[in-house]
């Protein structure tokens, strides 16, 4: 149980906290808040890749820096302190499962992720499908057909992760976003992100490989996002101390008043709980130990920390909350995207409880 | 005691959901899902306004002296949450707490002027207290209202979150025009019923989260008549408490939310998964819409006594409105979460957006929440209030 | 929506407070704290008998007040707030049922009840079922089989309700607890509460109704609890607000921390919400209208808050609240045997949720 | 980082589960069951400490030259958790807590008159800190010790909740031996630890809800030798933060936690219902459990952070060693019922009586759980610390 941190972890965070914070103000991201402009900041996702930072987990023969899984958690932990309008999560959480899976022919955009001129995305979700592991997307052949919703940066993607099944059985497939059969609307979404709903009408998919690849795959995608989480709760409640702190009310600071600072104590520990569960799923995800129960766990409390802390901290600024030229609102956002994203809590602990029916009584064997 | 409705108090419920269908119309729910404008103000929306006037729904429970229908709070609570599950944005504020609190403490000029056009749908209020320094701690407000000697107020200020005050006609504006040392912080504070138009009010949008947008108000050099004067000089703290008790009961009304409860439903009934199972028979989503329910039946029976005792008493108790404030608040958060989570990932989906859930409905509700618990009095003093007037415990510690 | 309340209601509520303070105190409920009495006060049930309180629903042909249901549960609200060491609930809880369903041979039992003369009992739950509608004693040729758990008072039963099923279809039978082939074994309750295990080996029972009847019944069974937590948890948050007022900490009354007066507060507010859900259950089963989502409703509160409150004002007390020598203890162990009696939070929200998916999905129609 | 045991580590947690499933028999069980003395003090249990102080467990972390097995906190906190999940009362409060206080703090003739004893299993040490007025402000404690010129102190005054004093060898005995004006509440207090069997000590038992007895302790004109000190005169109230500390830890263990989770799974899985299912497939019990995994699976790395961090620093970080305690005695409550609700009705039944379910042990869980969110420490100053120390917001306001 060694929580240390070390030096290259560190490095890290620190290099990736300088490039965020340098080029991520509530200003900058003003931008985005209409529909006019796509949230997506090229000189930034550029500068994440001049440093090195989007190759952390590529391996050294395709430019990267060929460090694990655990790293990159750290850079999407800084990105989700800033919501980063850039995509590192599918690219790089992509790019993985294809050094993982893929063979010589996917060099080229491995070394293109690290330079900074591939953006990958994954089509997951489904609609009115409440299971991620089960898709109806089907392929047949070596072509794709289905529909599959909340695809994110897909106008941007040069390649595109696919769960769909084949003959009955789950798999991972890489298909070619370009490709005239796979017709993309743009949609909506709450936090700007872009993303479309994706239909493919027979579009060319390469296996990349089974259900275990699959697991593989979402397992580290899921566990992206808790770490997202973990870097925006606690900047939403770093927001929070320091305006309570700021904001007189009857002649004190509100944060002196013990409801208001025990409504974030109670932020605190959700945080810390969060923090916690997910590096222990980064963790057993790393050493390439069984992480099922750790993932569902992470999730579920992902879901869970970031609706209180979210919530909480809205209360907690009044008006100031939800004022659009303050920064807090945008996190309630992400909050919510990211607690719906790849199965709710309640998606999350519904397979814990199937896993503890199968067996799985005991936290500590 | 016997909790259920008498046959007219039913009839009326039927009759006014069977009204509030046909008037929302397509075209005016999509005048309504502009952002930044879904709270009215659009021309259906005003044309709406003055048909409910006129067919005498917003007076429902008013004097037939102003042109009101003379039924009680409950039937008037009724109108409320069925125009609320309608989901018409009706301007609550301006009927069901200035008006009333007007009726109260205004006299007879400033009434006969200004409630006829609150009963027949032609006149919108905004609230003037908030202010970049004053909001929980109402009573420290800075906004300065100077009387001179031919009976006209000077006021300077500045208020904040003035909601709708881009077409309201009125401010509702609270000021300090007593000496603070002398008559204590609550005691020098007036009321005041402005016209918008009047010279010296500017407003400068603010836009939040829930795609709402409302306004800070700038007062510069605003003359204002004596007359204008809501109560007496000095007097403002409890017409502003009187209006803000009206409020509470108001913001937790458990229309909007039985009616999302009741859309969740059907759209769980109406979908299919892959393996043929309608999303309405998992357990999960059983469990989440049976808590959703759990709750709103008790901030129904809440709401319910309410309504009750302002018919009985006139009054609200205290320590029960504030009460349905915090738990209708709170308790709207959790159930909107658990909904969400039955609707999926696609209810994150804007309302503009293609491939969204119930029209993005949700995603709407979702951001407009949270204003819930600290508007209308925060939570935190709402809960003082519990422990000190509902429980007999002493007072909370403050500065 | 008439919350008045009458002057007979007032009545009963004053006559039965009266009564129930005059008799029980903490110091007299000492006694039963160990197991060497019987949680069962004589005295106190002849008073009550002598009263009148215990004929408040039964009607006037048999002796009783001729009120109905909403006016038992004000007696049975009062007991809760003592935590009296009477049979109320199942023995009037039982006598409204022969009322409703008996016949002219049952006249005795009911005259009996009213003049206190007859405690009775119900045997529902059962050992491995979680489903209280759905039985596994059996009834044939009238002769009851199979075995009940948590029978209150079976020791001093005059006459026992069985819910059983007959030919596959469930119903509401009187078995005479006294009978050989019904063995009690006498359990050791949380309350202290009188309870018995019995078997039935072929005991004669009479079928008094059908499934219809067990509705009846049970949701009238399930209120009457509700309505003893509504006494219960009051009493709770009271001795709450009186203790923190006193109890003095950094030279001030620790009422006057906000975290103890918020939490106090979110009691308050627990206790005013289950107060509502059940009058609005008692008020519609009074009527005679469709109670059963307002019954689950009531039930799944009565869980919810009395587990909330009895945590919290356990907490707010500190080392006083676990002190055998005060009075709140017990309260603890009846808010927790309450809540699990005739089905939990959880199972009333899945009978809730069943009602829902059958098509129940507007508060208001 | 890398979150998981060493290969030692978990040899460890394997070998101590396997030692306490021997230790714990059906005797010493039906010793521990009996009410009011299921926190330990009869002969099998006796025997037992004896045997785990001779085996080398107790001593587990401490240094060789009091007879210890210098392994780390890690190791300790492993061995403790097990002992916890085993079901054993260990006598923490001595071994973890007063124990390294005692270390830390006490002179050397103190440490060696003491500590080998702790480690051999042959001596217990109740706490005497609260009061009748001192509980939660426990600086405002009464408690006398006036020294003499003989180098004696003479002590009087009275403590409450001293548990296991009926038959602890020492009293850990907070009292004020210097001037509260001048030295402040809390530079005015010392620390003794002192033989219960000192002239003048008397008890008298308090019984609890959890059917655990506690007691009042009189200390009247008890005369205690300066040697007696732990620290200097007036420098207590560190002895008294470290010791507080570390019991915070020790009451939130996940071990007794897990186990109950354990043994309900088992319980699910062995319990089929009616239609013929096993419990442990109805989605509903999978919810509860899952639930309560999802929040042991926190305490438990909220757990070994904490010991991680005193081997790493030899301290505790005051925010997250209360967001331990917090979390781990609330959710421990919250947890409890889900796990009832599973059990069902039964699960009320108590240890004495027949047809309850898991031998009883959820009703004795339940009536011992409430005490965990005050003792130690009350959760009110728990998130008062983390609000001043993990979030550097202002103290809240005190009297």
């Amino acid at each position: 149980m060694d929580f240390t941190i070390t030096d290259e972890e560190r490095d890290i965070t620190t290099l990736a906290s300088q490039i965020l914070t340098d080029n991520v103000s509530p200003q900058d991201l003003h931008q985005y808040d209409s529909r006019d402009i796509t949230r997506f900041d090229a000189a930034l996702w550029g500068q994440l890749a001049e440093s090195g930072l989007l190759g952390i987990a590529i391996s050294e023969d395709h430019g990267g820096m060929g460090f694990g899984f655990g790293h990159l958690c750290l850079l999407i932990e800084e990105c989700g302190r800033v919501l980063a309008p850039v995509p590192v999560v599918p690219t790089c959480l992509s790019a993985l499962a294809i050094q993982q899976f893929g063979g010589a022919a996917d060099s080229a955009v491995l070394a293109d992720v690290v330079s900074g001129k591939a953006v990958l995305s994954a089509a997951i979700h489904e609609d009115c499908n409440d299971d991620i592991y089960a898709p109806t997307c089907e392929v047949a052949a070596g072509r794709l057909t289905g529909a599959k919703h909340g695809v994110p940066y897909f106008e941007q993607a040069q390649s595109l992760l696919v769960v769909a099944v084949e003959g009955g059985e789950t798999g991972l497939y890489l298909a070619d976003p370009a490709h005239e059969s796979a017709q993309g609307t743009a949609l909506w979404t709450t936090t700007m992100e872009p993303q479309s709903y994706v239909t493919f009408a027979g579009t060319p998919a390469r296996k990349l490989g089974d259900a275990a690849a699959v697991t593989w795959f979402l397992e580290r995608y899921i566990t992206a996002l808790c770490a997202y989480q973990v870097g925006a709760c606690e900047k939403m409640l770093r927001l929070t101390a320091e305006y309570t702190t700021e904001r007189q009310q009857f002649g004190v600071p509100i944060a002196s008043f013990q409801a208001v600072g025990h409504r974030a104590a109670n932020c605190y520990i959700d945080a810390t709980c969060l923090r916690l569960v997910v590096q222990q799923a980064v963790s057993k995800l790393d050493a390439g130990e069984d992480a099922a129960t750790a993932v569902n766990v992470a999730k579920s409390w992902c879901g869970d920390a970031s609706h209180r802390i979210s919530t909480s901290t809205q209360h907690l600024h009044g008006g100031m909350g939800v004022d659009r030229d303050y920064s807090l609102w945008r996190y309630a956002l992400w909050a919510k995207q990211n607690e719906l994203q790849l199965g709710s809590t309640t998606y999350h602990l519904r397979q814990l409880g199937d896993a503890i029916a199968a067996g799985d009584f005991d936290i500590d064997l | 005691m016997k909790l259920a409705f008498t046959q007219e108090q039913e009839q009326l419920r039927r009759d006014i959901r069977a009204y509030m269908q046909e008037l929302m119309t397509d075209e005016l729910r999509a005048e309504l899902h502009q952002d930044f404008k879904g709270e009215g103000g659009g021309p259906l929306w005003k044309e709406c306004m003055r048909k409910l006037g006129r067919d005498g729904w917003i007076g429902l429970g008013w004097p037939k002296e102003y042109g009101g229908m003379e039924k009680g709070p409950m039937e008037q609570y009724i109108f409320f949450a069925e125009v609320a599950k309608a989901g018409f944005p009706f301007p609550f504020l301006t009927s069901e707490s200035v008006g009333p609190a007007l009726a109260s403490f205004g006299d007879e000029d400033l009434k006969n002027e200004v409630i006829p056009k609150i009963l027949s749908g032609a006149t919108n209020i905004c609230i003037g207290y908030s202010e970049p320094g004053a909001g929980t701690d109402l009573a420290s407000l800075k906004t300065r209202a100077v009387k001179g000697d031919d009976g006209y107020y000077t006021i300077n200020g500045q208020k904040m979150w003035t909601s709708l005050a881009e077409f309201a006609d009125y401010i509702w504006l609270a000021a300090r025009t007593g000496d603070e040392e002398k008559l204590g912080k609550h005691g020098s504070i007036s009321m005041f019923l402005i016209p918008m138009d009047t010279p010296g009010i500017s407003i400068t949008p603010v836009y939040t989260l829930g795609s709402v947008r409302t306004n800070a108000t700038y007062l510069q050099d605003v003359r204002v008549h004596e007359s204008r004067l809501v109560g007496a000089e000095n007097a403002g703290w409890k017409v502003i408490m009187s209006q803000l008790n009206r409020e509470r009961l108001a913001l937790v009304s458990h229309g909007p939310s039985t009616a999302f409860l009741r859309k969740v439903c059907e759209y769980a009934a109406d979908t299919t998964l892959p393996n043929g199972e309608r999303l309405l028979d998992q357990d999960w989503v059983k469990m989440n819409l049976a808590k959703a329910r759990q709750g709103f039946e008790a901030i129904r029976m809440i709401c319910y006594k309410q309504a009750y005792e302002i018919a009985k008493t006139g009054n609200l108790d205290m320590a029960e409105a504030s009460s349905a404030k915090i738990f209708g608040s709170e308790f709207l958060v959790e159930a909107t979460r658990g909904l969400m989570e039955v609707l999926g990932y696609a209810s994150t989906m804007h309302m503009g957006s293609q491939h969204n859930v119930l029209g993005g409905e949700m995603e709407r509700m979702y951001r407009t929440l949270s204003i819930l618990t600290f508007g209308g009095g925060t939570n935190e003093i709402q809960r003082d209030i519990i422990s000190i007037f509902g429980l007999s415990m002493p007072r909370p510690m403050r500065a």
